[in-house]
């Protein structure tokens, strides 16, 4: 009962905010109490193991919790508060934040889900209302990223709909439960429709083309939870398909798996190109967005319980990273007004919080340790190599390198670099975004010490699934490969450090410098001098990866769509003629249908 | 209790009584159509606890059946016809709010109104189609009432296929006379088994053209999109969700009732698929709203009218609690849609996609209740089209036409596509501001509140539709409840 | 030959023509006389169902012997209605042919090309 | 104790180190017919620079920056044998800890380069960046065979699971050594692949702000550099020596790619990459086939 109850608490915090429209304080406070009141019961009630049933006359909802539930849950849960403190500072109204708990309420309840119907109703209701979260969105482009973003959304979730309907149609059972015993290869096709949402949330090439518009073209703070939320039930998804759907994939259909992985390292690599490619901060930070979820697929395409634990650390950090990555971005465009890169510069004097924040982002991001990034990378790594496919491990390898690219290229064109002159008077971000920010460090450390904590609870989630082969305590991991103390690794650099500020300090002092006092070979540079290099930042890896960098799978998919729309228009020519013609159909149907039966007659 | 045969007895006095109101004011023939409606609700609902079981039985003239003409109304009637009174009071009020209109417009309102339920209520086969006269003609009427070129010309076309169509269906019934010489519905389906095939085929063939373009089956639905786009934006709510519902009824009861399924059923099963894809297709391209609604509502016809034949795969009661269901919600769903189209254009009749660019952000009531009626259209969550898509699934599924799942599941990935484009239209840029009156605003708000009051609890809806359902789908009750034990 | 052929292929005829003229006709009011003409032919034909060779009008009398051989009288009642409904049916046409006229300045049905798109 | 014998372990690194940038510069002076500074010269450069009195800094970053820079290379200096010589961590992290490890260096110059606001330096960085897409992915592509044979990710198991001379990975799988070789030469930083640096263009790139002891850092975050990655490949091709002809190993893969420096023009940036993707990467490639085949 209490899984119901949290679904309704976050539906009526939701009208209550609309309701209570006008108010912006009122508004955010009742957001806020709705939400804390929806995840204590969260925290506090749900444990493993829950079972609730409700029936509406035809349907009957199932509702259960498990393992995944909790760990999910608390990611998505973790992640809305960050997106509510940004939220404070945005502009907001009630719809605002009606969507916002809607999309929760769905994307909380999709955890619970026992039962496919159910799965898919609160799949689409958070489908829906982040789809309206978008289409409220910020800019100009808005509405037509939300566009892109229903329709492909929908037809992951259709595609769902039909691998529901099959199941059900081979095994009687609406309840998400094995099918490995189906015979015939129906059950890979169930398996495929059924993974496919979970493949468009995740943007798993190449379902991916909404998500770089989307993300980039709604509210900032929404963006958080979107990208740093959301993703992570593609992520569930993934599980759910692959673990408690089609149990024996594994054996049946190996190829499968591997055609995964590959599309995931193969995400991870151009999604990571096109990132580095960007010139809005949002749009890069979507890609890497993107790039990220790959190595998810990598890890459950691997399908060892290194790998998929590796995986699910990986979503986990995923969650951290990008949810500050762009959290930081919020606060910076509540500020300067701008995502543009070319724009910003120099701010880490007026936002050093903000840096700070993004600097462990992008360390994190890149996987270097002592952050949450690097155990799920490196056991990943480690899977991919035990698994033998060498060629795939470069592939994640060179996706790796490109997160240093696009990482850097977003700290130097926001922070680093020439104070752009009207940002003089710049400010550090405000209050909710600077508490959001320090939240999320504190994980992105602890859990890169200490990785056992989340290891463990991942274990649980699929010891029952895969032979438990990692060995782990709560600060280190071992596989037949190697073996990672991660605080010994975290200790190491720091006494370094204090070692290299003990020589720093040794010798010499410093004086300060302005940045206009540069070497810049004999020109006098002022104020307006543009020295700021942003533009086209990697311009150059343009002529590097050449034509090949123009293919792109949107203009694949607009070609499949000028088909449709050339068929369309064959169907719309029926409806074009004057009375005569209708007349004419009706009478060459009553001819042909008189002319079929006539047998019978 | 008051009997139902009053409402088409004071609707046609009401209607009658127009005119005369209209030499003495012109303000006053605007106040019958709710005033009748209003009354006519009453009578049907102070029957609803007379109908349970089969049908109940209002004989004229004191002679019982299957002689003379009498009214049998069951469960499923009695929902259409509720259905049809209720959304025709909404639209009577909608159109005191208009000043323009000249009286006998509200009388072929009223006629239209009546017609639909008189098709609803009649037991007798030749009575239907009188009704369906009465209702066709009232809408070629209703469709013109505009007077520009666009109505006219609709209008024009709808009355040539009509007049032909329904024809044929008068045809059809003096077939199955000569072959049983009875004209009572619930006798001839008794009689059924003894005519040969060969005349329940051609019988079949007129009645499927006769009903065909009314519900706007595939070969003989070009005259919906002209006729949609041609009205004003109310006379397409009542063709999507009073006129067309009227000829889903009367498929039912023929094709069903009558013929029990036979051969013509067939026909219907893959026309409607062919016609859900078609005009899918047709829209999918459409630069002009209204007209992409329109085909919209074939579209929707089709799968409607699919689902329904499915019954002839298998007997499943569940199918026709779908068939009501999708009814349902395209009835409500697409009268909000055409409604709030109007209010977006302003009534400029400026339908292109482009012209309506922003004006969801100047009349945010009017593009809220635009999207929702889409959503409900596509079968999002929370909203009615929901459940009724899902039941039409499973119907499908439960017909063992699995495969078909993914068809209609495709087609109407096509439907996302130009809604969404639609409603991200007229969300995006800035439009001219305009202002919808308070008695519009509160008719299409009760329109949606009725697809989201059952989207998010379904329960009573499908209980009401359950019931329908039996009493359509037990065709024996049906036929001795009229005819006496036998 | 009967009688009964010769009856029920006229007015198929007449319904044939009437469909012909609507489908080939190019000025509105033809279009609607083809209409009108298939009407006709169909309320002949039911007419001509009802016929029964040599019977008499359908009305109660003393002779009981002439009553055994009387015209079903049915359909008549029926196409007494349907001739109503036809020509409320013709009317509502006219009027909007009028109208037609009025606005497009023609009655040619291939100029009447407002609702394509 | 330990803590002691870091310090002299990092000492010698860096000494080493630096005066290995001497010799670079002597061979390649005499390549050039001319006769060249002494090979203690950067020793000296160093003392020099940290002993200036002031330097300027641009902001926090730009201080910390060759900070973090030396940081970087010294903690990896800790996860890396050399030779058999067992290093302090070499039982904790493996090959992955080390590749990220040596990232951090590069990233903190980079930092405190881009706070710096000069062109040249972000250019600089930029490029650094790019190329590793190049060499990088080749190096990591090369090394994988070997791991992958023995399996195991740890470089120490490396080094002692291949054999005396013959044993050697180098050749036991000759085309991904190959493959490595133009790797170094790009992970080195030399021509044709000095475009990080190159002084002409872009007045030596992300060094271009910093003098004094940032300059100093630097240099000796360069020296410790040069025997990490040199030692990397070393300690995978070339098995278990001790830490004498470990430092003569990565003395002569040094020396090679220097000689190569010598007497080539330099790439431009997006011919660097793409050369990486070229016949480097079918070497690389051809490697990882190999090792399927001999298992």
């Amino acid at each position: 009962m209490t899984m119901f109850y949290i679904l309704l608490v976050f539906i009526l915090t939701g009208l209550l905010t609309l309701f209570l429209g006008p108010i912006k304080v009122l508004r955010n406070i009742v957001a806020l109490l709705g939400y804390l009141a929806g995840s204590a019961l969260f925290i506090y009630n749900i444990k493993p193991g829950l079972i609730y049933s409700l029936n509406i006359r035809v349907y009957n909802i199932h509702f259960e919790s498990g393992f995944s539930t909790v760990f999910f849950g608390i990611i998505i849960l973790a992640v809305f508060l960050i997106f509510l403190l940004a939220s404070f500072h945005e502009e907001n109204d009630g719809a605002y934040y009606l969507f916002a708990f809607l999309t929760l309420t769905g994307a909380i309840g999709v955890l619970f889900a026992k039962d496919l119907i159910s799965f898919f109703f609160l799949f689409e209701t958070m489908s829906l209302f982040s789809f309206l979260m978008v289409l409220k969105g910020k800019n100009k482009n808005s509405p037509k990223s939300a566009f892109k973003y229903l329709v492909w959304s929908v037809f992951g979730g259709y595609a769902f709909l039909f691998g529901t309907f099959l199941k059900v149609y081979t095994t009687h059972s609406v309840m998400i439960g094995d099918i490995s015993f189906i015979g015939g290869h129906i059950k890979l096709l169930i398996l495929l429709l059924i993974l496919t949402p979970f493949m468009v949330k995740a943007a798993l090439m190449p379902f991916h083309l909404w998500a770089p518009d989307a993300y980039s073209d709604s509210k900032d703070a929404f963006t958080v939870f979107f990208s740093g939320g959301l993703s992570k039930i593609g992520i569930f998804g993934y599980f759910i398909a692959l673990f408690k759907i089609f149990t024996e994939i594994a054996s049946k259909y190996p190829w499968f798996l591997t055609v995964i992985a590959w599309l995931g390292g193969i995400t991870a690599t151009l999604a990571g190109i096109y990132a580095f490619m960007q010139d809005d901060a949002k749009k890069l930070l979507a890609y890497s967005s993107i790039s990220q979820l790959g190595y998810v697929a990598v890890g459950f395409g691997i399908y060892t319980h290194y790998s998929v634990v590796a995986a699910f650390f990986h979503a986990l950090g995923h969650a951290v990273y990008e949810s500050l990555l762009f959290l930081v971005v919020a606060g910076v465009y509540y500020r300067v007004k701008t995502t543009d890169l070319r724009k910003m510069g120099g701010l880490i004097k007026k936002m050093p919080l903000s840096f700070i924040g993004l600097l462990f982002g992008i360390i994190a991001t890149s996987g270097i340790p002592p952050t949450i990034g690097f155990p799920s990378k490196w056991l990943l790594y480690e899977a991919v190599i035990m698994k033998g496919d060498l060629l795939l491990t470069s592939l994640v390898f060179f996706a790796s390198i490109t997160a240093f690219l696009y990482s850097y290229k977003l700290v130097h064109s926001i922070f680093l670099g020439k104070l752009h002159k009207e940002h003089r008077d710049v400010k550090e971000a405000p209050l909710g975004y600077a508490t959001g920010i320090i939240l999320l460090l504190i994980p992105l450390f602890v859990l890169g010490v200490a990785p056992g904590i989340a290891v463990k609870h991942i274990d649980y989630i699929i010891r029952f699934y895969l032979k438990p082969e990692l060995g782990y305590n709560l600060t280190t991991m071992t596989t037949p490969l190697g073996h990672v103390n991660f605080p010994v690794v975290g200790i190491v650099m720091v006494s370094m450090f204090v070692l290299s500020l003990i020589i720093y300090f040794i010798f010499g002092s410093t004086y300060k410098a302005d940045q206009t006092d540069n070497y810049t070979a004999t020109e006098a540079i002022s104020d307006d001098f543009e020295l700021h290099y942003a533009g086209e930042f990697y311009g150059f890896m343009r002529k590097a990866f050449g034509r090949p960098l123009k293919w792109s799978f949107e203009k694949l998919l607009n070609a499949f769509l000028k088909l449709f729309a050339f068929i369309g228009e064959i169907a719309r020519g029926f409806y074009m003629g004057d009375a005569r013609v209708y007349l004419f159909y009706l009478v060459l149907f009553f001819s042909l249908l008189a002319y079929l039966m006539g047998g019978k007659l | 209790m008051v009997s139902p045969i009053l409402v088409i007895a004071l609707s046609l006095f009401f209607a009658f009584v127009i005119p005369l109101l209209g030499m003495l004011s012109k303000k006053l023939p605007r106040w019958v159509p709710p005033i009748s409606i209003l009354v006519n609700l009453l009578i049907l609902l102070s029957n609803m606890d007379k109908i349970s079981g089969g049908a109940m039985l209002i004989t004229t003239a004191g002679i019982k059946p299957p002689i003379a003409i009498n009214l049998a109304i069951d469960r499923f009637g009695f929902l259409f016809a509720l259905l049809i009174q209720t959304v025709g009071f909404l639209l009577s009020i909608y159109y005191l709010a208009q000043d323009t209109k000249d009286e006998r417009f509200y009388m072929l309102f009223l006629l239209n109104i009546l017609g639909a339920s008189g098709i609803v209520m009649t037991g007798d086969l030749f009575n239907s189609f009188v009704f369906l006269e009465i209702l066709e003609i009232s809408s070629f009427g209703l469709v013109a009432v505009q007077k520009d070129k666009k109505s006219l010309e609709g209008a024009f076309k709808y009355m040539m296929i009509g007049a032909i169509g329904s024809s044929l269906y008068l045809l059809g019934i003096i077939v199955l006379y000569l072959s049983t010489g009875s004209l009572n519905m619930a006798d001839i389906a008794r009689l059924m088994p003894n005519i040969p095939d060969s005349i329940k085929l051609f019988a079949g063939l007129l009645f499927l053209i006769g009903i065909g373009v009314e519900v706007e089956l595939f070969p003989l639905n070009a005259w919906a999109p002209d006729a949609y786009e041609g009205a004003q934006d109310s006379i397409s709510t009542q063709l999507s969700s009073i006129i067309s519902k009227a000829g889903i009824y009367l498929a039912a009861r023929i094709f069903f009732t009558i013929f029990n399924g036979f051969y013509a059923l067939e026909v219907v099963l893959y026309l409607g698929i062919i016609t859900f894809i078609i005009a899918e297709l047709a829209a999918l391209m459409q630069k002009n709203v209204k007209r992409m609604l329109a085909y919209s509502s074939i579209g929707q016809m089709g799968l409607l009218l699919f689902v329904f034949a499915l019954i002839s795969k298998r007997a499943d009661i569940f199918i026709f609690t779908t068939i009501i269901l999708l009814a349902l919600n395209h009835a409500f769903g697409k009268g909000l849609l055409f409604l709030s189209l109007g209010a977006l254009t302003g009534g400029t009749r400026e339908y292109y996609i482009d012209s309506l660019k922003g004006s969801g952000k100047s009349n945010v009531l009017a593009g809220l209740l635009f999207t929702m009626g889409a959503f409900t259209i596509l079968g999002m969550p929370f909203f009615f089209g929901f459940w009724s898509k899902i039941s039409a699934l499973i119907s499908i599924m439960k017909a063992g036409y699995v495969y078909l799942i993914g068809l209609v599941l495709l087609v109407s990935l096509f439907e996302i596509y130009y809604y969404g484009r639609v409603i991200v239209n007229i969300f995006s840029g800035e439009g001219k501001a305009q202002k919808t009156g308070f008695i519009y605003a509160s008719i299409m708000v009760i329109f949606a509140l009725f697809i989201i009051a059952f989207g998010v609890w379904p329960h009573p809806v499908f209980s009401f539709a359950h019931k329908a359902a039996v009493a359509l789908f037990e065709r024996t009750t049906y036929i001795t409840s009229i005819m006496g034990g036998m | 030959m009967n009688a009964g052929h010769l009856f029920y292929g006229s007015s198929v005829f007449l319904m044939v023509m009437g469909v012909f003229i609507a489908l080939t006709g190019k000025h509105l009011i033809k279009i609607l006389l083809g209409i009108d003409l298939f009407d006709v032919g169909l309320n002949l034909l039911i007419i001509s169902f009802g016929y029964v060779n040599g019977g008499t009008a359908p009305i109660f009398s003393r002779y009981p012997h002439v009553f055994k051989n009387v015209v079903d009288p049915v359909p008549q009642a029926l196409v007494l209605t349907a001739i109503v409904i036809g020509v409320a049916e013709i009317a509502m046409g006219l009027a909007i042919v009028m109208r037609i006229k009025e606005k497009f300045g023609t009655c040619n049905i291939s100029k009447l090309k407002e609702l394509k798109w | 104790m330990s803590i002691l014998y870091f310090f002299l372990y990092l000492l010698l690194v860096t000494i080493v180190g630096l005066l290995y940038m001497g010799v670079a510069r002597k061979v390649t002076a005499h390549v050039q017919n001319r006769y060249g500074p002494p090979i203690y010269q950067p020793i000296l450069d160093v003392l020099k620079l940290f002993g200036k009195k002031d330097a300027a800094s641009h902001g926090v970053m730009h201080t910390l920056g060759p900070v973090i820079a030396y940081t970087g290379i010294g903690a990896t200096l800790l996860f890396l044998p050399l030779g058999n010589h067992t290093p302090l961590l070499h039982f904790n992290g493996d090959l992955f800890v080390v590749l990220y490890l040596l990232v951090v260096g590069p990233l903190g110059m980079a930092l405190g380069a881009g706070e710096s606001a000069n062109s040249n330096a972000t250019i600089g960085i930029a490029r650094a960046l790019s190329m590793m897409l190049g060499y990088e992915i080749i190096f990591f592509m090369a090394t994988l065979p070997v791991f992958y044979a023995n399996h195991t990710a740890s470089i120490y198991k490396v080094i002692l699971a291949q054999g005396t001379f013959p044993k050697w990975a180098a050749i036991m799988y000759p085309i991904s050594f190959i493959a490595g070789l133009f790797a170094v030469q790009g992970l080195l930083g030399e021509k044709p692949f000095e475009l990080v640096i190159a002084p002409h263009e872009i007045a030596s790139g992300p060094m271009v702000e910093y003098g004094g002891k940032f300059l100093g850092f630097l240099q000796i975050w360069h020296a410790v550099g040069i025997i990490v990655e040199t030692g990397l490949f070393v300690d995978i091709f070339f098995g278990p020596q001790n830490i004498l002809w470990f430092f003569v190993g990565t003395f002569f893969v040094f020396l090679a790619s220097v000689l190569v420096n010598a007497v080539m023009p330099r790439f431009r940036i997006e011919q660097a990459v793409r050369f990486y993707w070229g016949i480097p990467l079918l070497f690389a490639i051809l490697g990882i086939l190999q090792v399927y085949l001999w298992r």
